[in-house]
């Protein structure tokens, strides 16, 4: 293999995971499946709940941040959270809880091969997600304009800091959905194999779950 | 199936391809052998230069900057691009499908990602090399923050192989759980795997924190978020906590493979079952679960809370127990026993005393009022290598001989490696040994210059590393150029399931997955039941 | 195999999470001093656990998963139990 | 060899009760272990591919036994560093105050007379000293192996170490907490006097005392005293290597460039100058990070250095 094969099958295999063609050919039976369909469905639903947890601790030190600050400076945590728009941060919850719906009906959906059903959920939740994105865009865009930066004081830091790291992963959360929603376009999917849009769906339901907590923690508790 | 399997993983694809893309686990853990090994020998090379500036106070050779440089590298390459993904990685990856009776771990996709992230962030952590930091590995704040040097890359870097870290550890738990052949029951597990198991546990559950901190230390170099720097109203004491709630963790994930390989061995050469399986295989759960709670024993002088302080210490002694009990177990397995001493198991041997030697040491740093006296000083130093060289590269060599027949399909030298192993068990003492003393003298680490009244000591140490250097090229050497004619399945008469095949296995492991009707290392004669 | 509930019962769930959602924003506007926090906490986990039982099926998983899915919790109350000890008891020095 | 550093204050015979402990303890073990291993080795060595062993698998008397005597000796070292440090964190009444401050790389003394010292700490024996230190910029710890003291200082609060030296003499103080380029040139010397010197010193007649015998050496020899003792070490070499600050070999006379873009001869005046306005004169590839020491150092010490200085070719 010369160098341009090579270089375009890693470029190949990052795109389209699924596609990749192990070298050793024949190691997986039948191309998709190395194990048992029940084993690999249990597995992959294991492996991503504890994925959720590493993500639950990646938080953990934003919360711990969070909870020591606060009891240090009271004031300006309740400064800073009067300074922040709780309309905009409402509707952005309310907007994420509902996408939340929307993917647990099409986790649904699939398992019952109502195939339009979960294009449209699918849909409305990136389109959700985007929303969401335009809104902490504005948000943010507000703050900068007013002087306020990551870095003015701990409470904005905290702020900036935890929103842009969910804000990651809505963006990622918008990635996986949308190549899951390119492979039902496919015809990928069906009630006999709809793993990977149900341990897609549970990633976003996580990224809600951190929302539940930022919203109230940041926004409400003045 | 089994046509393919007629064939050895190694002769199975030819080229660069058939490797960097391959899925097997153990072409995987034989890539991450070679890469660890690769840093392993630049990280060594940074602690030879290191050792030698320490020849006379003063520049010997480089100036104070550059030995800084020197052991922020030493130190932070041979924890995040060695010794924490290493044993467990390499040996894991080779290892835990075939002992388990699986044909492959359960993503195997994932885990050929896991390599290449790997492999993506320690690309990172070499770019930061232009303009390296020069904060230690431990990365503390504010000094971190106002350095002028490239700490972002080199944070960004073990970030990405956080990543893989973490990806391996799901990977590993979950194929234990999932994939177990039939008969295969938690109490038939090989240590080695309950060993991974507890590592596993360890990577998933403390990286994110270390995570978010370098994370976090990049937003405070970028934006000045503040939460570490004092001048802005952060407290540099709370990083601490943050680090350290990982770092600690992590000496045990370094560890607890170690371990694991020693567990496996000991039966082996002594032809009788482990000593104690349960406890063995509950005391890894056990230090991995309390390990989480021990953090502070880093921070005794760093103004953390008398109360806390009290609290930490506490709880460091009650993880060195369930370690006291594993040492105690291993050396019954000899007793009685039919004792063979090969490399592997004379490493293996010199585990258990060399490790013995620091986990004691650490018993005087977890003492309060010693550690006041001790920190920061060369005793410190001297049991982390005792711990971690004398520990766990002891434990990662035994490894490597041990299993050499099985990876290669070939066999070494015993008698030169015995001669390297000798060299580098003399070697290491000659080296960390006078460190205690330095240190309980008041010998300060990360110190450039020195008080000439320390200058003999460490030049003892500083001969050490030539001699240890010499038995290392040696063994390199011994295993670079195995010996004519193929290594027969199962060269030990090993009980366990990985010896059960050809020499190397063939791609798919097993020709059919086995099923399993006896307990794990099940040697010996049965006596009378003991109560 | 998974199929779990109707669509009539994810609905159902989630007004109930607008309830909730309402109720935090609602009582937020009033002033329990110290209790503040606990109760917008309180509150949030009732949503956290009603998305997870329910949306993300652990009421349907087997004890593994609870495991590793409570685990991190306790990590996480322990990070911030022992960091916030040491931050607030400085002054026994 | 002596393996512990000299003992002088109430703290160090605690530690030192420690460290022996526990080294009894590990000696012992690894004594224990050590032997075993070897014993085993011997006595049950291979005879034949057939040896036959017993399938011991375990045994709770002895798995007991170690795990106990070991959950004990744990405690029992707990305990002993508890009591200790319980100790060593309590202050003592009548503790006297002195503040440090910390900063790259150079430790500063305030008592509370008025009197200020650098890299120097002067405490009189037998008497109880709470030290309220803190930090100017990163971390740094407060060490001296005689005293066993250890405690990092930084740059948010306070922190204290309470000792009570017990013998006169002059001590190591290192910065143990990694600091940056200069860290293990951060040193110190902390002064142990008598009741009596430590009131001579304190009301200035041993300064003019000293100052009188210093007259006597050649200013030169002063000089090179002054370079160690007030810190100038930590940041200027005097064999041509580069430092913090620039080295002082062939300093004298040399033409220096400044940040500016002026240039100028260090001659007298100039070193005069940056010893006392650091920030005046900025030499082109330094960090502003030198002290002033106006009132540090009085005019014949200025000499004495720039004396010393010339002789640096
Ligand atoms: C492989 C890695 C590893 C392992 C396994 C350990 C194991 C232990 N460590 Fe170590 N440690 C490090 C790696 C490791 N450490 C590193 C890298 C640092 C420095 C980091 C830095 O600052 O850069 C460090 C620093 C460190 C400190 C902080 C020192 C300081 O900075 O001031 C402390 C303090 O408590 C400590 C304690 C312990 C203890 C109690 C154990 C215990 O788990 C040991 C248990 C083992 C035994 C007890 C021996 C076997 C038992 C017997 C033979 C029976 C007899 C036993 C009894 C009588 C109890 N270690
Ligand atoms: C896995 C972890 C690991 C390993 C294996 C080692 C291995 C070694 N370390 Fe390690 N060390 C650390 C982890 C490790 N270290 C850490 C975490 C720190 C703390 C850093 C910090 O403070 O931030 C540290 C700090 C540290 C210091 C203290 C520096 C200071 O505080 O100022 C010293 C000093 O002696 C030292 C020496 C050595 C030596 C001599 C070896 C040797 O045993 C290595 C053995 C190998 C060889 C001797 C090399 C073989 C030779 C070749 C491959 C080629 C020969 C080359 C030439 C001829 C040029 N190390
Ligand atoms: C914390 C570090 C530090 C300490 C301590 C320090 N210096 Fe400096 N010094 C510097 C730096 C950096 C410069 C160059 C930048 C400047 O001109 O300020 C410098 C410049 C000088 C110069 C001008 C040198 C030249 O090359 O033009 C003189 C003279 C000098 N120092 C004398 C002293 C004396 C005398 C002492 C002790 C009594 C001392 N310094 C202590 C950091 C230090
Ligand atoms: Cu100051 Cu190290
Ligand atoms: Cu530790």
């Amino acid at each position: 293999m010369g160098f341009f094969d090579v270089t375009s099958k890693i470029i190949k295999s990052i795109a389209y995971p699924s596609e990749m063609v192990p070298s050793i050919d024949d190691h997986a039976d039948d191309g998709e499946h190395h194990f048992d369909p029940v084993t690999e469905h249990e597995s992959a639903k294991l492996g991503m709940w504890l994925f959720l947890a590493t993500e639950l601790l990646l938080f953990g030190g934003l919360f711990a941040a969070y909870a020591i600050y606060r009891a240090k400076y009271p004031e300006m945590f309740m400064d800073g959270s009067k300074s922040l728009d709780v309309v905009l941060g409402t509707v952005n919850t309310v907007i994420l809880i509902f996408s939340s719906l929307t993917v647990a009906v099409a986790v649904k959906a699939i398992q019952e091969n109502r195939i339009k059903l979960v294009k449209l959920m699918l849909w409305i939740t990136i389109i959700c997600a985007a929303i969401f994105a335009v809104n902490k865009y504005f948000e943010y865009t507000y703050k900068f304009s007013k002087g306020i930066f990551p870095g003015t004081d701990i409470f904005y830091s905290i702020y900036f800091a935890s929103t842009g790291v969910h804000m990651l992963h809505v963006f990622i959360g918008m990635i996986v959905l949308g190549i899951l929603l390119r492979k039902v376009y496919k015809g990928k999917y069906s009630k006999e194999n709809f793993t990977a849009i149900e341990i897609g769906g549970l990633y976003w339901h996580l990224v809600d779950l951190i929302w539940i907590y930022l919203f109230p923690l940041l926004y409400l508790v003045g | 199936m089994s046509e393919v399997n007629e064939k050895n993983y190694l002769e199975n694809g030819e080229g660069f391809a058939s490797w960097f893309f391959t899925v097997d686990h153990k072409r995987i853990g034989v890539m991450y052998l070679w890469a660890i090994a690769v840093f392993f020998i630049i990280a060594a090379i940074a602690s030879f230069l290191v050792r030698f500036e320490h020849l006379t106070p003063g520049q010997t050779i480089v100036s104070a900057d550059t030995y800084n440089v020197l052991f922020t590298l030493h130190g932070s390459m041979m924890v995040f691009l060695f010794i924490v993904p290493g044993v467990a990685a390499s040996f894991g990856n080779f290892l835990i499908p075939l002992m388990i009776g699986a044909k492959d771990v359960i993503f195997p996709k994932l885990n050929l990602y896991s390599f290449w992230i790997y492999l993506a962030g320690a690309a990172i952590f070499m770019i930061a090399l232009a303009g390296p930091a020069d904060t230690g590995w431990t990365f503390y704040t504010p000094y971190s923050i106002e350095t002028g040097a490239n700490v972002i890359l080199i944070t960004l870097g073990i970030f990405v192989l956080g990543f893989s870290s973490i990806l391996t550890g799901i990977n590993f738990i979950v194929t234990m759980h999932k994939l177990r052949a039939p008969g295969m029951t938690w109490d038939r597990l090989p240590l080695f795997c309950w060993a991974a198991y507890a590592t596993s546990l360890l990577q998933v559950l403390a990286t994110p924190v270390v995570g978010i901190t370098l994370l976090l230390l990049i937003g405070e170099r970028y934006f000045g978020l503040g939460f570490f720097d004092p001048a802005r109203g952060g407290d540099p004491v709370m990083f601490q906590h943050f680090f350290w709630f990982y770092s600690h963790p992590a000496v045990y994930i370094m560890i607890l493979p170690a371990m694991g390989i020693i567990s496996e061995i000991m039966p082996v050469f002594s032809r009788k079952p482990i000593f104690g399986y349960k406890a063995i295989a509950y005391a890894s759960l056990a230090i991995a679960l309390i390990s989480f709670l021990v953090w502070g024993h880093h921070m005794f002088v760093s103004g953390q809370s008398k109360l806390v302080n009290i609290i930490f210490s506490v709880i460091t002694y009650a993880v060195a127990v369930p370690t006291a009990i594993k040492v105690f177990n291993w050396l019954w397995t000899m007793h009685k026993g039919s004792i063979e001493l090969s490399t592997a198991m004379l490493y293996s041997l010199a585990f258990i005393f060399l490790f013995t030697i620091g986990g004691l040491t650490g018993l005087f740093l977890g003492a309060l009022a010693a550690d006041v006296h001790l920190h920061d000083t060369y005793f410190v130093v001297a049991h982390m290598h005792y711990v971690m060289i004398g520990g766990t590269v002891f434990g990662f060599f035994a490894a490597l001989h041990f299993w050499y027949p099985k990876m290669w399909g070939r066999m070494f030298d015993e008698f030169k490696a015995k001669i390297a192993f000798v060299l580098i068990f003399i070697g290491f003492n000659v080296v960390f040994f006078p460190q205690f003393i330095m240190g309980t003298l008041g010998m300060p680490r990360r110190y450039f210059n020195y008080a000439p009244e320390f200058q003999s000591l460490h030049q003892i140490s500083t001969y050490g590393t030539w001699i240890i250097g010499a038995g290392f090229i040696l063994m390199l050497w011994v295993l670079m150029r195995p010996l004519p004619g193929k290594a027969p399945g199962n060269p030990y008469r090993s009980v366990s399931l990985e010896w059960s095949m050809d020499s190397p296995p063939g791609t798919f492991n097993f020709d059919e997955i086995p099923t399993i009707t006896e307990p794990v290392y099940n040697y010996g004669t049965k006596v009378e039941e003991e109560s | 195999m998974d199929n779990h509930g109707s669509y009539k019962q994810l609905i159902n769930i989630w007004i109930f999470l607008m309830f909730l959602t309402f109720i935090t924003v609602y009582v937020a506007q009033f002033d329990f001093g110290a209790l503040n926090v606990p109760i917008a906490l309180l509150v949030a986990s009732i949503k956290a656990g009603v998305v997870a039982l329910h949306f993300m099926h652990l009421k349907h998983e087997d004890g593994l998963t609870w495991v590793f899915a409570s685990y991190p919790i306790f990590l996480l109350f322990l990070l911030i139990a022992f960091t916030a000890t040491d931050m607030f008891s400085r002054v026994l020095n | 060899m002596n393996w512990l550093p000299q003992s002088a204050s109430t703290f160090a015979p605690g530690v030192d009760l420690i460290l022996w402990l526990v080294t009894i303890i590990s000696v012992l073990s690894c004594v224990l272990i050590g032997f075993l291993l070897v014993y085993f080795c011997v006595k049950y060595k291979r005879k034949s591919d057939n040896d036959q062993t017993p399938a011991i698998t375990h045994d709770s008397f002895l798995e007991t036994l170690w795990t106990v005597i070991p959950t004990i000796l744990c405690i029992v070292i707990f305990l002993y560093g508890y009591i200790y440090y319980d100790e060593y964190t309590t202050t003592p009444k009548n503790a006297v105050e002195i503040n440090v401050t910390a900063k790259q790389w150079i430790w500063s003394f305030d008592y509370s007379n008025g009197k200020k010292t650098l890299n120097e700490l002067y405490v009189p024996v037998n008497q109880p000293i709470r030290l309220v230190m803190q930090s100017d910029d990163v971390l740094h710890s407060f060490f001296v192996p005689a005293f066993r003291v250890k405690q990092d200082v930084m740059g948010n609060r306070y922190t204290y170490i309470n000792f009570t030296a017990t013998k006169e003499g002059v001590y190591d103080l290192y910065c143990t907490e990694y600091c940056g380029t200069a860290h293990s040139d951060m040193l110190g010397k902390v002064h142990v006097l008598s009741k009596a010197k430590f009131a001579s010193w304190e009301d200035g007649s041993a300064d003019k005392a000293l100052k009188a015998s210093a007259a006597n050496i050649p200013p030169a020899e002063l000089g090179k005293q002054l370079y160690s003792s007030k810190g100038c070490v930590a940041c200027h070499s005097i064999d041509g290597a580069d430092g913090v600050g620039p080295t002082w070999k062939g300093l004298f006379g040399k033409k220096r460039l400044f940040v500016d873009g002026s240039s100028a001869a260090a001659d007298e005046n100039y070193i005069k100058e940056s010893i006392l306005y650091p920030g005046e004169k900025m030499v082109e590839g330094y960090a502003p990070v030198m002290p002033s020491y106006k009132g540090l150092l009085d005019d014949s010490e200025i000499t004495a250095i720039i004396e010393y200085i010339k002789t640096l070719k």
